[in-house]
C-alpha cells in the first residue's frame, strides 16, 4: 500500500528545459539507476488507489518517477507533473521503452479524466482531484455505457435530480473496467428527463465508497473479466463535483472520449498491449510465435500464406506506429495540444489490427490455440487463447469500429449526414 | 439426385429440429460445461437419439441402419449444429462408422455398425499427431510380433476420445528391421492395457483426448482394411467426416447468423432499429449470399456421397464444402459478435458459445488454408 | 441474312412430352446430327435482327434449332417456342453445353423483354412481338440508364407526351446495348410530369427505326464498346405499344430488371462469358492460364499465394453453379416459374466473382498482362487485359452491388427500410 | 529527421502542385495517348522540370545537384502524381541517378549525374527478363574480351526504354568457359551497334521497352561497380526508386481518393447525396485510413534514405512501402471507378486512367506479393 506523499518537486524536475539529447542522455543514466532490474520487460502496471494489493517494487518504482513529476509527464508541475513537452514527453516514453521499463502509473485517471479536468475542471476540481492522481491516490472508472443504450450512449437512464446542494443519483451502468477497485467514476448522469435526448446530459465525479453504490463482475466469453455492473440508489453527489456545464454533459463526454480513444490506440493503452502486439511487454511478436509453432516437424513457419499474413499484420502495425509519430509531431508544430477527430482513426485501425493479429495469432497455434484449461496447454497458449476471445470487445468497446467510421466520414471528410 | 430436400428428408428436418430446440438446447451445452460433466455431451440425449434411429441412418438395414443415406444424417447433423448440440454423431458415427463401412470385414461390420446403431459402442478416431490437422503424418508405430502387432506411440486431438470404448488407430507398420512399412488402421478397444488417455474440455465445451500407446498388443484381427490400406481409407473416411461437420456448421452458422438479423430488427440504436443502418444491412447481405453458397455445397457433397460418385468427385467436394463452410462460419460468428456489441462478449450471452465452436470446428479435420490447397491439388494445378 | 420464316410445328417438338431420360437420348442424337462441327465450343451468338452480317454457318444453326422451337424453348408453341417445362430446357441446355454448342439465340429480345411480354403483354403485344423475337426478325435494346439518372433509375426524365393515338419521346439514353444495330427497344419514359419520382413512369415499346432516332457509340474504357447513348427527338410511338399499365412502369420495369439479373448471371449471359470465366467459350480459366505463365522459368504457378487465390475463385465459381441449380430445383418444385428477389443474390455474387476473377487473371499474366496494343502481347494477352478493364463494369451496370445488397437486405431479410 | 516536411519542403510541394497541374494535367497524358508521340511523356514539360533542377535535386552540388534530399524529391514526385504527369523521373533520376550515385567511379559521376540533372542525358534500366519482378535472375551474357565484354541477351519491361540514350543492363559475366561469373551493371549507350529496342506503349499510356542485345561490344570502362557487385548494387537502386514510385503512387492515390470524395458530396442519387448512404461512407472512411498509413510510410523511406540508414533498415522501408501503396492505390481505385458508376467506364473521365496506372505501377519494382514476402525475408521469417 503506498502512503499518501506530498509533491516535492526533486532538483531534477526543477531545472530549466534540456534540449532534446541532454534530456534523453540524463533520462537514459537515472532510469539505469532506479528502474529496478525486476521489473524491466515485464513489470505490471500500477493503477493508483488502495484496493488492490500491489507489489512493492512496483510501489518503489513509482515513487521514484512520482519524485520527478512522471507519473503523469505532461501536467504542469502544480499538479504534480513534470511540465514535459510532447517532444520531451516522447523521448522519456521512448527511453522507457527501450528498457522495458513499465509505466509507473496508469488506468483511466491518468489517460482520460484528469487531461479532461486539466482542460475543463474548475480550479478547485483540479487542485482537489489532480495531484491525487498523481499522487497515485485515486483510482478512477468510467461511468458511460448503460445496458439499454450500447454505442448510442445518449441513450442513457441514469439519473440525477437536484436536492439542496446534491444531487440524488438512481440508475445503473455497465463495462465499469474495475469499478470494484475504484476510487471513483466520471459518470454520465441525465440531469434533464425533458430536454431532447444529448440535451439534459451532465458529468458527475462520485466516489465509488459513496452509500448506495454497489458492483457485480462481469464474466466475458473469454472468462473472469476486469469489468463490472455498477448500481446506484439514492447515492448524494455534491454539486460541485458537476464536470463542465449542467445538461451539457455531452460536449463534454466526447471530450473525454476523445481522450480515452487516443489512450487505447496507444502502447500501455488496454488495446496496444496483450500477446501478440508489436510492444513488448510479455507478448510474444507473431514472427516470435511462428518460430516457436513453426519448429514442429509440421514445418509451419515455411508455410507461405501464414508467414504472409504475418507480415501483412506486422507491417500494418509499422505503418500505424509512424502514423501515430507522425500526428505527435503535426500536433507538436500546430501548437493543438490535444487529439481530436484523428482519434476516431488511431481507434479504428489499432483495434481492427489487434482482432486480425490475434486471429493469426489463434491459426498459428493450431490445435494449441484451442484449450480452455488444463495440463495439455501452456499457461501462455490459454492467456493467448482468451486473449484472442477478449480482443473481440476492442471494436466495440469505447465507440464501436461503426462508430468510428461514421466520425471520420462525417468530421473530417464531411459528407453529409 | 438433387440439391433440395425430398418430402421425407424434410419431414426428418423438421422432427430433428424439434427434438434438439426440445431435448438438447443450447442450456444444455453450458449446463454440461458448467457441471464439468466428463463426457462433455448428455448421454440420456445419445440414448433418444438412438432410439430415433439416427446413429444408423445411412447404413444398409443389414447392419442395423435405416438405409435412408447421407442427407438423412446430415438433416439430422445440421439441426444438431443449429442447437450446439454436443454429440457423438461427428466421431463415431460420421468417422469411425464410415471407416468400417468402407473397410471392415463382414465380421467386424456386423460386430461394429448394429452396435453403435443402438447404442451399444462408442467410437472414436485417433491420427492426428501434429500441431495441426495432418493425417498424412503418422509416427505411431506397429510392430509386427508373431500373432500380431505392439502399438507405441500418441495421438492427439481425438474427438471424444475420453468416451469411446473403442479406438480406431492410424499406425505406421515397422516389420523385423524397422523399414517404412505401409500406415494402417487398428481397432483397439479402450482398455487394452497401455492404453492411456488423458482428455482436455477445450474451448467449445467438448471433448478431445491425448491418447498414449505403450507397447499395446493388438490381434492380426483388429486390423481395420488392409496392410498399407491406412492411408487411403483415413482419408476416404475423413471426406465423410468433413462432409458431416460442414453440415452441422452449416447448421451453427445459419442459426447464428439468424440470431443476428433478429437483433438488428429488435435492437434499436440513436432512435431507429440496428437493421436500419446501411452498412449493417449490406454486411447482412453478404453473409446471407455466403451462406446460400454454404447450403449448395454441403447438400451436393452430401448427395455425392449417396450417389457414391467416387474418390476423386467425393475429396473435392468435401474440401469445397469444409473450405467454404470454415470460411462461412468464421464470418457469421465474427459480424455477429460485432453487431451484438456487448452483450455478446459476456459469457451468459450465447453468441459466444458460437464464437468458439467456430473455431475448433475449422481446426477440425482440416482449416480453410487445408482444405483450399487440397482442392487445388486435386484439381491438379 | 435469314429470311422471315413461318413457325411450322415439326413433328419432334410435336410430340408428347417425353421423360427426361428419352428427351436427353434424343436431343443428344438431334445435336449430333445438326450442330455444325465448326460452330462447337467457340461459335458466335445469334443476337436476332439484320442490321449485323451473320456467318451464314450460324445462321443454319439457329434454322434447325428454330424448326424444333429452341430459340426459345421454354416459351409456348404459339409464339415460336417448344414448350418445354424447366427441367427439360435445362437437360436440353446441359446437352448443348456438353458439345460446346453455341446458344442458337441470345440477346434481350430472348432473355429480357420476351419473357416481360409473355408475363404482361396483351393478346396484341404477344403475337405482334413474340414470334418476330423466337424467328430472330427482331434484335431488342433496353432504355433504361439516362445520363443524369445512374443507379437512380427513377430519376429518369425522357419524356412521352400523348398525343392521340400516339406518344412523342424526347429524351436520351444511354448505356444502350447495340442500340445502333437493334430494332427494338423497350423504353422507360415519364408519363406523368407531375406524378412523384416512381409514379409517371410508362414501359414503351419503341422502333429504333422511327424518324427521330439516333445514336451514338461510347467508349470506354477498355477501348470500343458495345454501348451508345440514344437520343429521341419528338420520336413518334403508337399508344398500342405501351407495356404494362400506363404511369406503373416502374413496376414492370422492376419485374423487366429480374429477368435481366436472372440473364446475366447466367452462362452465356454478358456477365457469365469472357475470358477466365468456368464456364468454357473461348475463355481460358484460371488455372489453365496459370500452367500457361507458370511454366516459365519464374515458376509461378508454384506460387501458392496465387494456386490459392485461384482456387478460391474456382471454388467459389462451383458453389455459385450449385445454388444457381438449386434455385432452378427449388422454383421448379415450387412451381413459381419466374425468378424474383434472388435474382439479386446471383447478379451481386457473379459480378462480384468476375470482378475477383479478372484481378487474379491480370495477376497471373504479370508483364504480359499490361499491354495495350503492339506485338508484344498475344492477341489473347490484350483481350484479356481489356476485359479485365470492361468486368469493372459489371458491378455497376444493370443494379450496381450496392443496390443488390440494398434489395438483399430490405426483401429477403426483411430489415427496415 | 522528422516525418513531417519543413517550410523548405512545403514550399516546394506548393510549386511542385502548381507546375504540374498547370503544366502537365492528366489532359496532357491524355493527348500524348490520343497523338501516339513515342516518347509517351512531354519533351517541353520535362525541360522545364530540368531548369528548375528538378532532376539533380537529391545530388551533392558537385555533380549537378541541389543536395536537397530525396524527401525534396519525393515531394515532386508525389505531386507529378497527382497530376498522372508522365516523365523519366523514376526511371532516369531515381533509378539510374541512384545506381550511379551508389556506385559510379568519381569519372562516371561526373560524367553522368550533371549530364542527367541538366537534361543532356536520359537514362534507362534493363534488369527484367521474366514475367513479373525478378531482379535476380539475369541470364543476359557479358562474355569477356581482351578489351571488354560482349553483351548478348534481351531485357524486358525497360521504363522509358525508348527514351533513353544510355541504358544500364544487367549482365551475367562470363569468362572464358562459360563459369558463372557475378551478375555486373554496365552502362551502354543506346546507339551502340547490336542494340536494338522495340517500344510499346502500355495499358497506362507510358512506354516500356523490350531490348535486344546482339554481340554489344563495351569496354572495360562500361562496368558500373565492381565485377559482382551487381545484385547487391540492383538491390539498392531499385529500392531508392521503389521509395520514389510509391511516393508518385501516393500522390495519384490521394487524388484519385479526393475527386472521389467529392462526387460523392455532389452526385445525388435518390434524392440525397450518394455520401450520405452509410455503406459508401464507411468504406470511403476506410480508404482515408489507408492513405494516412501510406502516407507515414513514405515519408518515413524518404526520411530513411536522407538520413542514410544502411541497407537492410532502408530495404525494409521501400516494401513497407511499396507494398502498401501497390495495395492502397489499387483499393483506392477500384472504390473509385464503384463509387463513380457508369461515367468512370467510359474513356473521357478521367478516373479509368488512375486504375490502368495502378496496375502498372504496382507490377513494377515488384508487386504486393513480392514486397510483403521480401519484408518478412528481411526481417528473417
Amino acid at each position: 500500500m503506498n502512503e499518501a506523499k506530498e509533491f516535492v518537486p526533486s532538483e531534477a524536475s526543477a531545472e530549466s528545459p534540456a534540449s532534446a539529447e541532454e534530456f534523453r542522455s540524463s533520462v537514459r543514466r537515472w532510469l539505469e539507476e532506479n528502474c529496478p532490474q525486476a521489473l524491466r520487460g515485464g513489470g505490471v502496471m500500477y493503477h493508483g488507489g488502495r484496493k488492490e494489493s500491489v507489489d512493492p517494487l512496483v510501489l518503489q518504482w513509482f515513487d521514484a518517477c512520482y519524485s520527478r513529476g512522471w507519473t503523469v509527464p505532461t501536467w504542469p508541475r502544480a499538479y504534480g507533473g513534470a511540465g514535459l513537452d510532447a517532444e520531451h514527453a516522447r523521448i522519456l516514453r521512448e527511453e522507457m521503452d527501450s528498457i522495458g521499463a513499465p509505466l509507473p502509473l496508469n488506468g483511466q485517471g491518468v489517460t482520460v479524466i484528469g487531461p479532461a479536468i486539466l482542460e475543463i475542471g474548475t480550479p478547485e476540481q483540479k487542485l482537489r482531484h489532480l495531484p491525487r492522481i498523481a499522487r497515485g491516490e485515486a483510482r478512477w472508472c468510467q461511468g458511460f455505457s448503460e445496458p439499454n443504450a450500447g454505442s448510442d450512449l445518449a441513450a442513457l437512464t441514469t439519473s440525477a435530480r437536484l436536492d439542496g446542494d446534491d444531487y440524488i443519483v438512481n440508475g445503473s451502468k455497465t463495462w465499469t473496467t474495475h469499478g470494484e477497485l475504484s476510487d471513483w467514476m466520471f459518470c454520465l448522469v441525465r440531469t434533464d428527463a425533458t430536454a431532447p435526448k444529448r440535451n439534459g446530459i451532465s458529468v458527475l465525479l462520485l466516489s465509488m465508497d459513496a452509500a448506495g453504490v454497489s458492483t457485480k463482475p462481469i464474466v466475458l466469453i473469454s472468462g473472469r473479466s476486469v469489468f463490472c455492473e455498477c448500481f446506484f440508489t439514492d447515492v448524494r453527489v455534491a454539486a460541485a463535483d458537476l464536470l463542465g456545464r449542467r445538461n451539457e454533459g455531452w460536449t463534454t463526454a466526447r471530450r473525454i472520449l476523445e481522450h480515452e480513444r487516443s489512450s487505447e490506440s496507444r502502447p500501455g493503452g488496454i488495446i496496444g498491449s496483450g500477446p501478440g502486439s508489436g510492444s513488448g511487454g510479455d507478448g510474444r511478436t507473431l514472427s516470435m510465435l511462428a518460430r516457436e509453432y513453426g519448429a514442429g516437424p509440421d514445418g509451419r513457419m515455411r508455410d507461405p500464406l501464414v508467414r504472409q499474413r504475418i507480415a501483412e499484420v506486422e507491417m500494418e502495425q509499422r505503418a500505424l506506429a509512424l502514423t501515430q509519430r507522425r500526428a505527435d509531431e503535426e500536433r507538436a508544430r500546430s501548437g493543438k495540444g490535444v487529439p481530436s477527430e484523428e482519434t476516431s482513426m488511431f481507434k479504428y485501425l489499432s483495434t481492427e489490427l489487434t482482432s486480425r493479429r490475434m486471429e493469426t495469432y489463434l491459426n498459428i497455434m493450431g490445435f494449441q490455440g484451442l484449450g480452455w484449461e488444463g495440463d495439455s496447454y501452456t499457461p501462455q497458449e490459454l492467456q493467448a487463447t482468451r486473449y484472442w476471445l477478449y480482443s473481440k470487445a476492442f471494436t466495440i468497446a469505447g465507440g464501436c469500429s461503426e462508430v468510428q467510421l461514421d466520425i471520420i466520414a462525417n468530421r473530417i471528410l464531411g459528407l453529409p449526414k | 439426385m438433387s440439391l433440395i430436400l425430398d418430402e421425407e428428408q424434410q419431414l426428418l428436418q423438421t422432427s430433428a429440429r424439434g427434438f434438439f430446440s426440445a431435448r438438447a438446447p443450447i442450456s444444455q451445452l453450458r449446463a454440461l460445461r458448467d457441471e464439468n460433466v466428463t463426457d462433455c455431451f448428455d448421454r440420456a440425449t445419445w440414448s433418444q437419439m438412438v432410439e430415433l434411429g439416427w446413429a444408423g441412418i445411412p447404413w444398409p438395414e443389414r447392419f442395423g441402419g435405416l438405409a435412408f443415406g447421407f442427407k438423412g444424417l446430415g438433416v439430422i447433423t445440421e439441426q444438431s449444429g443449429r442447437c450446439l448440440t454436443a454429440s457423438p454423431l461427428i466421431s463415431s458415427i460420421w468417422l469411425c462408422g464410415a471407416a468400417i463401412l468402407l473397410a471392415g470385414s463382414e465380421t467386424q461390420k456386423l460386430h461394429y455398425l448394429p452396435s453403435i446403431a443402438n447404442g451399444r459402442h462408442l467410437l472414436a478416431m485417433a491420427f492426428e499427431e501434429r500441431l495441426r490437422h495432418a493425417p498424412g503424418e503418422i509416427d505411431l508405430l506397429a510392430r509386427r510380433t508373431s500373432h500380431g502387432f505392439v502399438l507405441s506411440g500418441g495421438k492427439r486431438f481425438v474427438l471424444d476420445g475420453i468416451s469411446a470404448d473403442t479406438i480406431i488407430v492410424a499406425a505406421r507398420i515397422c516389420n523385423s528391421a524397422c523399414d517404412t512399412g505401409g500406415i494402417s488402421l487398428f481397432l483397439v478397444p479402450r482398455d487394452t492395457p497401455g492404453v492411456t488417455a488423458v482428455s482436455t474440455r477445450i474451448l467449445d465445451s467438448r471433448n478431445v483426448a491425448s491418447i498414449d500407446f505403450i507397447d499395446v498388443q493388438v490381434p492380426d484381427s483388429a486390423l481395420l482394411g488392409a496392410v498399407g490400406q491406412g492411408p487411403e481409407l483415413l482419408d476416404a473416411a475423413l471426406d465423410i467426416a468433413r462432409i458431416g461437420l460442414a453440415a452441422e456448421m452449416l447448421g451453427s452458422a445459419q442459426e447464428c447468423f439468424e440470431r443476428t438479423v433478429q437483433h438488428l430488427k429488435d435492437r434499436r440504436q440513436f432512435g431507429v432499429a440496428l437493421g436500419s443502418f446501411q452498412s449493417l444491412k449490406h454486411r447482412a447481405a453478404q453473409m446471407f449470399c455466403q451462406l446460400e453458397l454454404s447450403r449448395s455445397v454441403v447438400l451436393e457433397a452430401l448427395t455425392a456421397l449417396d450417389e457414391d460418385r467416387g474418390r476423386p468427385e467425393i475429396a473435392k467436394l468435401a474440401s469445397l464444402a469444409k473450405a467454404r463452410l470454415g470460411a462461412t462460419f468464421h464470418r457469421v460468428t465474427r459480424e455477429a459478435v460485432q453487431m451484438h456489441g456487448g452483450i455478446a462478449m459476456t459469457d451468459e450471452f450465447d453468441i459466444g458459445l458460437f464464437i468458439k465452436r467456430a473455431a475448433v470446428a475449422d481446426q477440425t479435420f482440416g482449416d480453410v488454408d487445408y482444405h483450399v490447397r487440397r482442392y487445388a491439388e486435386l484439381e491438379g494445378y
